[in-house]
C-alpha cells in the first residue's frame, strides 16, 4: 500500500495529530505554521482523493485492518469528498487569516491552546464526514462539539459565555439524541456499520423501533443544525465568538450537520423511507419555509453585523432543509450545491467582517461608516459576498436559487418558488442595510474613523479575496458543482 | 443466609437514601451518602459472591476508594462555604 | 405478562432519562442543569446496557468452558460514552465558572436580564429570542 | 470442619446484616446529627468486617479474592471512622449543636436548628452575590 | 435485587429535581452513580461499572462540587412555567416507550443485537487477540479507532479547561483554610492509604486484559490519588509534585502514544491502528499494540484529570481573594 491508499485515514489524522504537537512546542508561531500545515496538507489530500473518486467509485478503508462490520470502516462517497474539500479548504483560508486577528482578539497564553483546538474541531469534523460507521460518527461529533464550546467561549464579549454555555446544553441534549437513536437502530439490527445498516434497515421499516431511532436522529441532527424552533443557540453563538471561530463555523459546523442528515436520511435509511413513508418532508418544508421568512425578518432589525450574518445563515438552512424536503433528486441536488456556495459566501462575509473588527474595532452598524475610503478591499468583498448572498446573477448565490426554485416547480409546489424569492427580496433588505453603511454614509463620529486608508493585512485579505473569487467563479462557471451535486445526489437517492 | 444478608443491606440502602433525601442539614446528607457508599461496597461484595460474578472484588475495592475520596472532598468543599462568612464577618 | 416483566426495565431507564432531561430545559439554574445533563446521560448508558444484557450469560471476560457472554460491544461503546459525557461536563462547569465571575449569577433569568439590559444600551432595537420572551410574560 | 465454616459464615451474614438494618434505623430515626453518627459509624464498623469475614469463610479455598476482600476491609475500617471523625468535627466546626447541649430536650430541636441554620447561610449566600 | 436498584434510581431521580439545595443535589448525584454501576454490575457490564463509579461518583462529583463552591449552594426557585418543558419531556418519553414496544425483551438472548456483530468478538476474540476480557479486545482493537477518538475528547476536554479556567503555573501554598486540613487523624489515614490508591492505580492499568479496568480507569484512580492528598493537605502541595506545565505536556505525550502506534503500523504497510505491524506473532503483536494504546490513554487520562482538578481548584483561590476585596 501506498501513501495514497492511506490518504482516508491520513487527512484526518495529521490535522489530531497536529493538536498535541502544538503544545508541546508550545509556541504560537509554530502552532499556526503546524496548523496551516496540516489544513494544506489535508486539503491536497482531498483534492487527490476527489480524482481517485470521480474516477473510480466510493472507497473504502478499514482501519486497524478489521474488516467491517466489525471494524471501524472509513468510506468516501461523492458527498463525503465535496465536503471534505469545503471543509479542507475553508479551514486552511482561516487558518492563514487567524495569524494576525487571533493576536488581536485572544490573550497571549491562550494562543497555542487555541490552535490546537481549532484542529481538532476541523479533525472532528472531518471525521464525521468521512466515517462510515454511526458510533464512530458520533465520536467525532462530539470532538468538534466540545471544541466548537471552547471555541466560542473564547469571544472577548461576556455574552460570549453565555452563548457557549447554551450551545453546550443544547449540543450535548442533540448529542444524547443521537445516541439513543444509534441505541434503537442497533437494537433492531445489531450492527454500527453504515452500510449494513442499510442492507438491514429496509425489512425492518414497519418497525416501531426503528421508527422512533428514526426520529430521535433526526432531531438529534435538527438540534446541531440549528433548523427553526433548535435554533436558538446559533445566533450568539456565531455574534460573539472571535471572529476566526465564527468564520470558520458559520461555514462548515452548521454545513456538516446538513450532511449528517443527509447521511442518515438516504444513506443509512433510504430515500423513500425518509421522505415518503415517514412525514419528514412536510416537517422539513414547513419548518424551512418559517425558518426562512422569520429568521430573515430578524435580520433585518439587527444592528450587530455579525448577528444579522447570523440570522441569515438560519434563514440559509431553512432554504436548505426546504430543499430536502421536496424530495425530489433535484431537490437534494440543489440542497447539496446551496450548501457549497452558502459556505462560501458566509465564510468571505465572516472573515471580512473580522478583517473590518481587526482594523476598526467592532463589528456593528455604527462602525462600517467610512468603510469604503479606509478599508477598500475588505468593503468590496462584503458587497460582493452580500451581493452573493441575495442571489445576484453572476454570483455563487444564483445558481443555487435558480435550483432551487427549479426544483420546486418541479414538485409542482410554485407557492414554494415564490417564498424562495420573497426570501431573496428580504435579503435585499438586510444586505442593503449593510451596504449602506459601509458606501454612503460619511464617517460622522470623529472619533471612530480616520480617513485615511488602513487596509487588513496581506494574510487576511487573501483568504477574504479567494473565497470572494470562488463565489464569482461558482456563479459563472457552475460545471463543477453542479455536475458533482447531481451525481451525488443520484448516488443518494439510488442508494449506496 | 447470603440472600438474608444482601436483603438486609438493601433495605439498609433504602433507608440511608431517606436519610439522604430528608436531610435536614448537608451534614446528615453528607454522613448518609457516606452511608450508601459504605453499604454499596458490600452489597457487591456480598451480592457478588452470593451470584458469583467474576472480578467483583476489584470493584468493590474501588468503590471503597472513590467513596472515601468523594466523601472528602464533601467536606473539604462545604468547609469552604461555612468559614468564608463568618470570617468576613469579624 | 412476560412482555410487561421484560420492557419494565426499559420503561424505569425511560423514566429516569426523563427525569434528567426535565431538570435540563425546566431549570433556570446552570449548575443544575449540568447535573440534569449527567443524569441524561448516565440513563441513556442504562439504556444502552440493557440492549446488551443476556440472561444467564457470563461477564465477557472469557472463561474456559463457558459460552454465554453478554453482549461487549454495547459495553465498549458505553466505556467511550462516559468518557465524552464527563469531558463535556467538566467543559460546562469551567464555563460556569466563568459565568459566575463575569456575570455574577448563575441563574439563567438573571443573565437574561443582564445581557437584555446591556442590549438595550447598545442596541435600541433588539429581538431577543422571541420564544423565550413569551414564556416569561405567560 | 466444612460445617462449622458455613456455621460461622452464616452466623457472620446473620450478625452482620442485623447491625446493618439497626444502622439504617438508627440514621433514619435518631433525633440529630449526632446521634446519627453514633449509629452509622458503630454500626458500620462492625458489620463490615462481619460480613466480608462471612464472604471469605465461605469460599472453598484461600484465593487473591480473599485477599483483596482483605484489602476491602481495611480500608473500609480505615476510611469509615476516619470520616464520620471528620463529619462529626467539621458539624461542630461548623455551628450545630449537639442534642445534649441544647436546652430543649424536645425531639424537634433538630428541625429548629435546621431551620435556624438555613437563613445564615441563605444570608451568606446572598452577601456573596 | 435489580427491582430495588430501579427503584433506588427513580427515587434518586425525583429529589434530584425536588431539592433546591445544590449541595445536596450533588450529593445525590453520587449516590446516583453509585447505584447506576451496581446496575451495571447485575446487569454484567463489569468494565463500564469501574468506570462509572471511577468517573460518576469520583470525578464528576468532585469537580460539581468544586463549581459550587463558586457558584453559591442556592438554586433560586425558577419562575419559569413548568408546562412547556413538561410537554416536551413527555412527548419525547411517549417517543421512547413507542420505540420499546417492539423492542425484544430484556436478557433475550436470540435478541438481534446478540446476533450479527457480536458473537465473532465472543468466540474469535480470545484466540484472535489473545486476551480473556472482551471488553479490551474490543475497546482497543476492533474498535481501536473509537477510543482514539474518545483520547481525543479527553485531551481536547483538557485543552478546554485550560483556555477557558487558566492554570496557574507556580504552586501557590495555601495550607489547610478548611478544618480537614488541620485534623491529624485524616492526615494520618490518608498518606496511609495514598500507596495502596496508586498501586492499585498501576495494578488496573496492568491487569486490563483479564479483568475490569484499562487505561482510562487507571488513569482516573491515579489522579483520584493525587487529588484526595491534595484535599487534605491543601492547595498546592500536590502541584509541587507534578506541576500542570509538566501535566499538560504529558497529555499530549499520551495521546501522541496512541496515534504514534497508529502510524508506526501505517509506515509499515498496514492499515491504520493495525497491530500485526508490531510483531510477527499476531497475538503477542496484539498483546504489545494493545499495552502501548493502553498506557497511552492511561497516561492522558491522569494528566487531563488531574489538570482539570487543579484549574478548578485554582479558580476557587482566584475567586474567593477578589471575593473578599471589596468589603475590605
Amino acid at each position: 500500500m501506498s501513501v495514497v491508499d492511506h490518504l482516508p485515514i491520513l487527512i484526518i489524522i495529521i490535522p489530531l495529530i497536529a493538536a498535541p504537537l502544538c503544545v508541546l512546542f508550545d509556541s504560537a508561531k509554530v502552532s499556526w505554521l503546524l496548523a496551516l500545515a496540516a489544513c494544506i496538507f489535508s486539503f491536497i489530500g482531498s483534492i487527490k482523493l476527489l480524482n481517485t473518486i470521480t474516477a473510480s467509485g466510493p472507497i473504502s478503508y478499514s482501519l486497524g485492518g478489521w474488516q467491517p462490520p466489525w471494524g471501524i470502516e472509513y468510506r468516501l462517497d461523492l458527498l463525503s469528498i465535496i465536503l471534505l474539500l469545503l471543509l479542507t479548504s475553508i479551514a486552511s483560508l482561516v487558518v492563514l487569516f487567524a495569524r494576525y486577528s487571533v493576536e488581536q482578539e485572544i490573550s497571549k497564553n491562550r494562543i497555542v491552546p487555541f490552535y490546537a483546538t481549532l484542529l481538532l474541531a476541523i479533525a472532528g469534523l472531518s471525521g464525521i464526514c468521512i466515517s462510515g460507521d454511526v458510533f464512530n460518527l458520533f465520536v467525532f461529533l462530539e470532538i468538534s462539539s466540545i471544541a466548537s464550546y471552547t471555541l466560542i467561549s473564547l469571544g472577548k464579549d461576556r455574552r460570549a459565555l453565555n452563548a457557549a454555555f447554551k450551545y453546550l446544553v443544547m449540543g450535548t441534549i442533540g448529542a444524547t439524541f443521537i445516541l439513543i437513536g444509534i441505541g434503537f437502530l442497533y437494537m433492531q439490527t445489531g450492527t454500527l456499520n453504515m452500510q449494513d445498516l442499510s442492507e438491514r434497515l429496509p425489512s425492518l421499516y414497519d418497525n416501531r423501533t426503528i421508527r422512533a431511532g428514526f426520529a430521535f436522529l433526526t432531531v438529534g441532527i435538527c438540534l446541531k443544525l440549528a433548523l427553526f424552533p433548535l435554533h436558538l443557540w446559533l445566533p450568539n453563538a456565531y455574534a460573539y465568538a472571535p471572529s476566526v471561530v465564527s468564520a470558520f463555523l458559520a461555514a462548515t459546523a452548521t454545513k456538516v450537520a446538513v450532511y449528517m442528515l443527509l447521511r442518515f436520511l438516504l444513506t443509512v435509511f433510504d430515500f423513500n423511507f425518509s421522505l415518503n413513508t415517514m412525514p419528514l418532508d412536510v416537517i422539513l418544508i414547513a419548518l424551512g419555509s418559517v425558518a426562512i421568512v422569520s429568521s430573515s425578518l430578524v435580520a433585518i432589525f439587527q444592528v450587530n453585523l455579525k448577528r444579522l450574518l447570523a440570522y441569515s445563515s438560519i434563514a440559509q438552512l431553512g432554504y436548505i432543509s426546504l430543499s430536502i424536503g421536496l424530495a425530489s433528486k433535484l431537490g437534494i441536488a440543489s440542497a447539496i450545491i446551496h450548501l457549497f456556495n452558502h459556505a462560501l459566501m458566509k465564510g468571505a462575509l465572516f472573515l471580512a467582517l473580522g478583517a473590518m473588527i481587526y482594523k476598526v474595532g467592532g463589528a456593528e452598524l455604527k462602525h462600517c461608516q467610512g468603510m469604503l475610503k479606509r478599508m477598500p478591499l475588505t468593503s468590496l468583498a462584503i458587497i460582493i459576498g452580500g451581493l452573493s448572498l441575495i442571489g445576484i446573477p453572476g454570483t455563487a448565490g444564483f445558481i443555487s436559487k435558480w435550483y432551487m426554485i427549479n426544483a420546486s416547480l418541479e414538485a409542482g409546489l410554485w407557492p414554494l418558488a415564490l417564498l424562495i424569492l420573497f426570501g431573496s427580496l428580504l435579503a435585499i433588505i438586510y444586505v442593503w442595510k449593510m451596504v449602506e453603511a459601509i458606501t454612503l454614509q460619511p464617517s460622522t463620529s470623529t472619533a471612530t474613523a480616520p480617513l485615511t486608508r488602513d487596509e487588513a493585512p496581506l494574510t487576511m485579505l487573501v483568504p477574504i479575496w479567494a473565497l470572494v473569487i470562488a463565489n464569482i467563479y461558482y456563479g459563472i462557471n457552475t460545471e463543477l458543482t453542479v455536475s458533482l451535486a447531481q451525481r451525488a445526489a443520484n448516488i443518494l437517492v439510488g442508494g449506496y | 443466609m447470603l440472600f438474608a444478608a444482601v436483603v438486609a443491606i438493601i433495605v439498609t440502602m433504602g433507608l440511608a437514601l431517606i436519610r439522604a433525601c430528608l436531610g435536614p442539614t448537608a451534614y446528615d446528607r453528607m454522613l448518609a451518602t457516606n452511608m450508601v457508599g459504605t453499604k454499596a461496597v458490600l452489597l457487591i461484595a456480598v451480592g457478588g459472591h452470593a451470584l458469583g460474578w467474576s472480578g467483583y472484588a476489584d470493584i468493590a475495592l474501588l468503590y471503597a476508594m472513590i467513596n472515601f475520596i468523594s466523601s472528602i472532598a464533601v467536606m473539604r468543599f462545604f468547609e469552604y462555604q461555612k468559614t468564608l462568612p463568618s470570617q468576613e464577618d469579624e | 405478562m412476560s412482555n410487561v416483566a421484560g420492557l419494565f426495565n426499559y420503561w424505569v431507564v425511560i423514566f429516569l432519562m426523563m427525569a434528567g432531561f426535565f431538570v435540563v430545559i425546566s431549570q433556570g439554574n446552570l449548575v443544575k442543569k449540568i447535573i440534569g445533563l449527567s443524569l441524561f446521560q448516565a440513563s441513556a448508558f442504562i439504556l444502552y446496557i440493557s440492549i446488551g444484557h443476556v440472561s444467564g450469560g457470563e461477564v465477557p471476560i472469557y472463561v474456559e468452558g463457558s459460552n454465554l457472554y453478554s453482549n461487549p460491544l454495547p459495553h465498549v461503546l458505553i466505556l467511550t460514552a462516559i468518557v465524552v459525557s464527563v469531558s463535556t461536563t467538566a467543559v460546562g462547569l469551567a464555563i460556569i465558572i466563568r459565568i459566575k465571575e463575569t456575570y455574577n449569577t448563575v441563574e439563567e433569568d438573571e443573565i437574561q436580564i443582564i445581557d437584555n439590559r446591556k442590549d438595550d444600551e447598545d442596541e435600541p432595537v433588539e429581538e431577543e429570542h422571541p420564544a423565550e420572551q413569551k414564556e416569561d410574560q405567560s | 470442619m466444612d460445617t462449622l465454616l458455613n456455621f460461622l459464615s452464616a452466623s457472620c451474614f446473620l450478625i452482620g446484616g442485623f447491625l446493618c438494618i439497626t444502622g439504617g434505623v438508627g440514621l433514619l430515626r435518631f433525633p440529630d446529627f449526632f446521634t446519627r453518627v453514633h449509629a452509622a459509624g458503630v454500626t458500620e464498623t462492625l458489620a463490615t468486617p462481619l460480613l466480608i469475614t462471612g464472604i471469605i469463610l465461605n469460599q472453598p479455598d484461600i484465593s487473591l479474592d480473599s485477599m483483596k476482600l482483605l484489602m476491602i476491609m481495611l480500608i473500609v475500617l480505615a476510611t469509615n471512622p476516619t470520616a464520620s471523625h471528620a463529619m462529626t468535627k467539621a458539624a461542630l466546626h461548623g455551628g450545630l449543636v449537639p442534642l445534649t447541649q441544647s436546652k430543649d430536650d424536645s425531639g424537634d430541636s433538630t428541625e429548629k436548628q435546621a431551620t435556624n441554620k438555613k437563613p445564615s447561610d441563605n444570608g451568606g449566600d446572598i452577601s456573596t452575590l | 435485587m435489580d427491582i430495588a436498584l430501579l427503584a433506588m434510581l427513580c427515587v434518586t431521580a425525583i429529589a434530584a429535581i425536588r431539592i433546591r439545595d445544590l449541595f445536596a443535589v450533588t450529593m445525590l448525584f453520587g449516590i446516583y452513580s453509585f447505584l447506576t454501576a451496581t446496575f451495571f454490575l447485575s446487569l454484567d457490564a463489569i468494565d463500564v461499572a469501574f468506570t462509572e463509579a471511577a468517573v460518576g461518583a469520583g470525578i464528576t462529583t468532585v469537580l460539581m462540587l468544586a463549581t459550587l463552591r463558586l457558584t453559591g449552594r442556592y438554586e433560586r426557585k425558577p419562575k419559569h412555567n413548568i408546562f412547556i418543558p413538561l410537554i416536551v419531556v413527555s412527548i419525547t418519553g411517549a417517543a421512547l416507550v413507542y420505540g420499546t414496544l417492539d423492542a425484544p425483551l430484556l436478557g433475550d438472548p436470540n435478541a438481534p443485537a446478540q446476533q450479527h456483530v457480536s458473537p465473532r468478538y465472543i468466540e474469535e476474540s480470545p484466540k484472535e487477540i489473545g486476551i480473556p476480557n472482551m471488553v479490551t479486545s474490543v475497546l482497543a482493537s476492533y474498535r481501536g479507532y473509537d477510543t482514539l477518538g474518545e483520547t481525543f475528547v479527553i485531551f481536547c476536554a483538557g485543552l478546554a479547561v485550560i483556555i477557558i479556567l487558566g492554570i496557574q503555573d507556580s504552586g501557590e501554598v495555601h495550607p489547610g483554610r478548611s478544618a480537614i486540613g488541620d485534623q491529624l487523624v485524616l492526615r494520618v489515614v490518608v498518606k496511609v492509604l495514598l500507596p495502596f490508591i496508586l498501586l492499585f492505580a498501576l495494578y488496573v492499568q496492568l491487569h486490563g486484559d483479564y479483568g475490569a479496568g484499562g487505561g482510562f480507569q487507571a488513569g482516573i484512580i491515579f489522579a483520584s490519588g493525587f487529588i484526595l492528598y491534595d484535599l487534605v493537605f491543601g492547595e498546592g502541595d500536590a502541584r509541587l509534585i507534578v506541576p500542570p506545565n509538566f501535566l499538560k505536556r504529558l497529555a499530549a505525550l499520551g495521546v501522541l502514544l496512541y496515534a504514534g502506534v497508529g502510524l508506526y503500523s501505517l509506515f509499515n504497510g498496514k492499515a491504520f491502528l493495525d497491530y500485526s505491524a508490531l510483531s510477527d506473532n499476531p497475538t503477542s503483536a496484539q498483546h504489545i499494540g494493545i499495552f502501548l494504546v493502553e498506557l497511552g490513554v492511561g497516561i492522558t487520562v491522569f494528566s487531563v484529570a488531574l489538570t482539570i482538578f487543579f484549574a478548578f481548584s485554582g479558580r476557587a483561590q482566584i475567586t474567593v481573594k477578589t471575593d473578599r476585596r471589596p468589603p475590605l
